[in-house]
């Protein structure tokens, strides 16, 4: 095995010798009706709209980009402070800070299509017409493989709530997206962790007609700032991301998975590793999304698509579609290993 | 291009309050420009401190034995620049850069005048060097709140027609703030722009003496950055365009250095009423899902 | 201004220097009818009931042990691993091993008066009628200040829906167990996150006749282990703690105080330093437990409780009771240091 | 009573596939018994590990010019000791201990077989020297996968009446595992006691073979830990108590050593149903709230 992971962090052992020659895995996934030369996307708002993550990464390279969560209009977002730094964690209330759709698809979209890359291209709105408007928008618009809606926008017609805290708001919107957008394109519905039960926001939104979904958004948090004595964001609370959220994350597609075992999920929250990519695929998970771990390095989704194929090669298997879910079905590959890892080969491995 | 490299520290020694750690980083070197920036992944892994730190550049040297240099001098203020200071010499730290904008230098040789706060006058020097190699004259003012904040008088002395330093606490030099001795240095050397790098009252107070002398200004912002090479978001700042459409613009990559009397000072913190996408309406975000009162101030 | 904060990450530079003199800070805070010397505790399920933490802290000192929740019956748990490492994060599913009420009561509370400890009890049941008889045998037991119900517990008499995330199931067991309490020991009611509208709960727990709130409790997660391919833990998903979760707790504590003002909650979830236990007070906390910060250092109750005395004494506050909530409302001293960490002395504090 | 102390990393070197640190741990070293673990904090502050690393004590210097010093082996095998193994002299260590039971000594001179396996042969060099004041005689059998993971067969030879050394790939000694030379060693020695400590399936085998020649046993195990002081139970086993109950008890507190007939090696990894506590009900627990189908295998 070439790559020494802790099963506990998640991490690669640094010092270990990497395999050198490109292991021959084939990596492509399947999210609905589209295929992904391999499964690692860029999460929405963690990579812009692909340009400036170009200068480290070659875009065409990665699964997708999938885009900052787009609106109707330009919206100059929230002021700042706009982040927290936390343990293993970054708290964030941009805002959605964005061009909207017009300046999107004049400027952002070409450079993607330019780029050869695959754009999943992320909407949000605060009413289930914008959503619809923006899905017909994006009717026709290469490199457009699929629509991602993050419904963790409140609804300006239901006082504020959360779309993505009701199922009955939440397939609202997937029903109208589903109706408006490109039948070609696959629309997944990106959940948020902080409901009492993410399975029934997923039951509901796959009814409404969501081909797919996304695996999560982040939870909901607050810093305070000891020095001034107040929140640390201007928005007072804010979203939760990176690896400290990884367990959450992991586990709502464990879940959902185990409900929903043919819809397509995209996981994600808080993968810095290919063998946290992994956990994700283990536990349902078709294709993920690199989202903070960005911001730590830049050069992480191309580097994170390189050590899943590693791992899994090192583990024995040809096909990403081998292991997606195979965390739920146990199964000799599993039982070999599980053996390895307790030290039942007695002075084996560890010794 | 900014590039991504591990390099090996070369050196990490203290300068007063500050540090200064040496870093082989063959590509950022040669690259860099007066005003730029790297920034610095902080812990050992599996750190816990996801976001990197940015430091303006200071000396760069594009060759040397070890391939190019850079050098960075820093203030020791929380977790990460603690980590930073422990580095020893061989270990090895992973950096971005060079990021951001650089400073515009005159086409002509011009009379320049270079404020710096504390740490911020780092990327003074390199400036200078860039404003002698085009003829121009350079006077400096130094300020900080103590003597062992003040970074680099010695250096200063040296490339500047004259140097004027103010602490606040009078322990050297003039007492009180840069602000307070620009004005004189400003109408004394008849100049001809203003450059500036400190906190960012001490950025403001320079722009409205310098736009009240009718100098043009530039300088060099910190805001809090996740990512720093402009994918997230956060480092926005009211900005005025060459439209006078006022934006929320990114100081990574739009800055960190911009002229002056565009960034509205006043309005930092804020998203002024008339910036491009702001709503009158309540502001409607991804997060707030609680029915309890949430407002700020 | 001894403590160099670091507002982001909340943890204290080692380097500085600290200040050896005990500040004079009035620590005693208040839990509805009870007050304790100081707001510092164990979280339930990290001290046991005090014993062996008791080698590295004087137990007396703490504001009070919050023990391992109780059940009625001795009870084996779980099978092993019953642990996994997350980023900045512990996944637990011990599943509530312990020796029951009665080898509690006579081994463990007498420890805890004779070590002049005040205990505050956490029990957990599985049915309404389980609660309420524990809450009847603790009746009257010394050291016994409080009592905790844990309602993180499947209840079997409705299909193993957890109480704590249905506000009428979780009203019903506050109410059995305050009827059931010994009348002047105040009855906290331990919440989940894990639901959408965790004020709901808190208010449903308030009117069943909770005296005060804890808050939180972990977050549902799960950790695949990338060797054996299953999960980590045997008992599939576990409970996240830790200051991963951190911005999560200060959200939680902070939105019920914000809808429930005058109610005492005791805060928790990734305390590690006095800082931390600063956001908590400051977001509306009269107390807080540290939990696993234990299992990273033994000594941390403790620890805690002085950093906290001395970043009170730092910031000018007198007592504990001048900064509970006052993160909602702003105000001087705010102020005064919103300045100072923004910079706004010009070349003050960081230059 | 174990205390926690930081202290300054005297030496951190290489032996074969193992690492040996030694560090100044006054009050660890004095109080130290053959058996007995400490735990070590790892990571850089802040650091993302929280839980602390349990390592078997192998040497200790009570009395020395630092003051005592405590020295562990260890396997690097993921982050945690990927960090301890990076530690460098003066850098300072936080350890808590000593921790858990040691081994009992017999009262009277005995033979004793000591069994390791891979670094499971730490704790067995202070037990021999203790044996060996006590006047027993002492014959070890030291095993590994391979010869680099072999510690202490120098040191052991001096130490011992007979050495046997086993590999599993053949490199070094007898190829094969521990226990298929245990039978030899026992019925050669006519030992009276038997001392193990490895990974667990080597210690359900040294029992097994030692319940069937007769001799009594103790084994040290190792079980995940979260605390290491016997707050938190996650390092539980099934044991079989005086009066016949099988508990599931704490390795940190109640062990690590435990006479090896005691443990329920098949069980290990379930809540036999006998257990103290164990219920034939559906596992009820605090934390699972989904309707979806959650079985394990
Ligand atoms: C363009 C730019 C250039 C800079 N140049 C220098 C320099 O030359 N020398 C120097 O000493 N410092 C410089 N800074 C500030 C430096 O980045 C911070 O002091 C440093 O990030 C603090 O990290 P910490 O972990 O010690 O503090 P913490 O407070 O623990 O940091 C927590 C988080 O807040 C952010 N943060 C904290 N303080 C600042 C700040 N003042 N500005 C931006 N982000 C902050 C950190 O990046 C991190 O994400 C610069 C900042 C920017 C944006
Ligand atoms: C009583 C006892 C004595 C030990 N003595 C030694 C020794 O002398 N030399 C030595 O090399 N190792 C010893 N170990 C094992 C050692 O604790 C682990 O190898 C170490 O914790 C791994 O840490 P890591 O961060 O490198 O690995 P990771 O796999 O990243 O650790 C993640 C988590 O799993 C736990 N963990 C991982 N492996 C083990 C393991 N085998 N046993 C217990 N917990 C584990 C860690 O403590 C941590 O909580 C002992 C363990 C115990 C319980
Ligand atoms: C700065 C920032 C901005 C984000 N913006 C969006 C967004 O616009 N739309 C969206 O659906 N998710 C957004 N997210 C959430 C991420 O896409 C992702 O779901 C979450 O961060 C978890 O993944 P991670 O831990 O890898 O970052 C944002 C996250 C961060 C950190
Ligand atoms: C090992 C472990 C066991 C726990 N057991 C209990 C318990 O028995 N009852 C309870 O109410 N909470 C229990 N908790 C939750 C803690 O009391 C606390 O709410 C949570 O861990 C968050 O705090 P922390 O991050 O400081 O640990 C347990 C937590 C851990 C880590
Ligand atoms: S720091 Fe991310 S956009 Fe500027
Ligand atoms: S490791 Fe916590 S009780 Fe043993």
């Amino acid at each position: 095995m070439t790559t020494t992971g802790s099963p506990h962090t998640g991490f690669a052992v640094r010092a270990t010798p990497r395999r050198t020659a490109a292991p021959a895995v084939d990596l492509t996934t399947q999210l609905g009706s589209v295929v992904l030369p391999n499964p690692v996307t860029t999460a929405s708002g963690c990579a812009a709209a692909g340009r400036e993550l170009g200068q480290f990464v070659d875009v065409s390279t990665l699964g997708a980009v999938v885009t900052k969560s787009i609106m109707l209009a330009p919206r100059a977002g929230r002021p700042t402070p706009r982040m927290a730094e936390t343990p293993s964690g970054l708290l964030n209330g941009i805002g959605l800070q964005g061009p909207g759709i017009d300046e999107f698809l004049e400027h952002d979209l070409p450079w993607l299509a330019e780029h050869g890359a695959r754009a999943i291209v992320s909407i949000a709105g605060s009413s289930v017409g914008e959503y619809a408007a923006l899905a017909a928008r994006l009717r026709g618009a290469a490199p457009v493989v699929a629509l991602e809606v993050n419904i963790s926008c409140p609804n300006v017609e239901d006082r504020g709530q959360v779309f993505a805290c009701d199922p009955r708001a939440a397939s609202a919107v997937l029903a109208a997206v589903r109706e408006a957008a490109d039948p070609a394109v696959p629309v997944f519905a990106k959940l948020s962790p902080d409901v009492t039960d993410i399975v029934a926001v997923a039951t509901a939104c796959v009814a409404a007609g969501a081909d797919g979904l996304s695996l999560i958004n982040t939870l909901l948090g607050l810093v305070i700032d000891t020095e001034t004595l107040r929140p640390a964001l201007s928005g007072v609370t804010g979203g939760l991301s990176g690896p400290a959220i990884r367990p959450v994350a992991v586990r709502c597609v464990w879940q959902v998975h185990a409900a929903l075992p043919d819809v397509p999920i995209i996981g994600m929250g808080g993968i810095r590793s290919g063998l946290d990519a992994l956990q994700f695929l283990l536990a349902g998970a078709c294709a993920v999304s690199v989202g903070t771990e960005i911001f730590h390095d830049p050069s992480a989704p191309a580097r994170i698509r390189d050590e899943l194929a590693e791992a899994l090669a090192a583990r024995g298997f040809q096909r990403v579609s081998d292991v997606i879910g195979l965390a739920h079905r146990g199964g000799s590959v599993a039982e070999g290993g599980d053996s390895l890892a307790r030290g039942d080969d007695f002075l084996g491995a560890r010794r | 291009m900014p590039v991504q490299v591990r390099g090996e520290v070369l050196a990490n020694r203290r300068a007063g309050a500050y540090h200064l750690v040496s870093v082989v980083a063959p590509g950022i070197a040669e690259q860099a420009k007066p005003g730029q920036f790297v920034t610095v992944a902080v812990g050992d892994e599996p750190t816990s401190m996801l976001t990197r730190r940015a430091f303006s550049i200071y000396q760069v040297r594009p060759r040397g034995v070890f391939g190019g240099t850079v050098e960075v001098v820093f203030a020791v203020v929380g977790a990460g620049t603690a980590w930073l200071a422990a580095r020893q010499p061989h270990d090895v730290i992973d950096l971005v850069g060079p990021l951001g904008r650089p400073f515009s230098l005159p086409k002509q040789p011009a009379t320049c005048v270079l404020v710096g706060g504390g740490y911020g006058a780092a990327p003074l020097f390199p400036l200078a060097e860039a404003l002698r190699a085009r003829g121009c004259r350079i006077d400096v003012i130094l300020g900080a709140a103590t003597e062992d904040r003040l970074f680099g008088t010695l250096e200063a002395k040296r490339m500047s027609a004259t140097l004027t330093v103010t602490t606040v606490d009078g322990s050297v030099g003039v007492r009180g703030m840069v602000s307070d001795v620009l004005p004189e240095v400003l109408s004394a050397t008849g100049a001809d722009v203003v450059y500036a790098c400190g906190p960012m009252p001490m950025l403001r107070a320079v722009t409205a003496i310098a736009a009240a002398a009718g100098v043009p200004c530039q300088v060099a912002v910190e805001e809090q950055m996740a990512c720093g090479i402009g994918v997230c978001m956060t480092c926005v700042l009211p900005v005025i365009g060459d439209d006078g459409v006022t934006r929320m613009v990114r100081s990574c990559v739009d800055g960190p250095v911009f002229y002056g009397e565009r960034v509205r000072f006043d309005d930092i913190g804020t998203v002024p009423a008339d910036a491009w996408g702001a709503s009158d309406a309540a502001p409607v975000d991804t997060w707030p899902r609680t029915a309890a009162p949430m407002g700020r101030r």
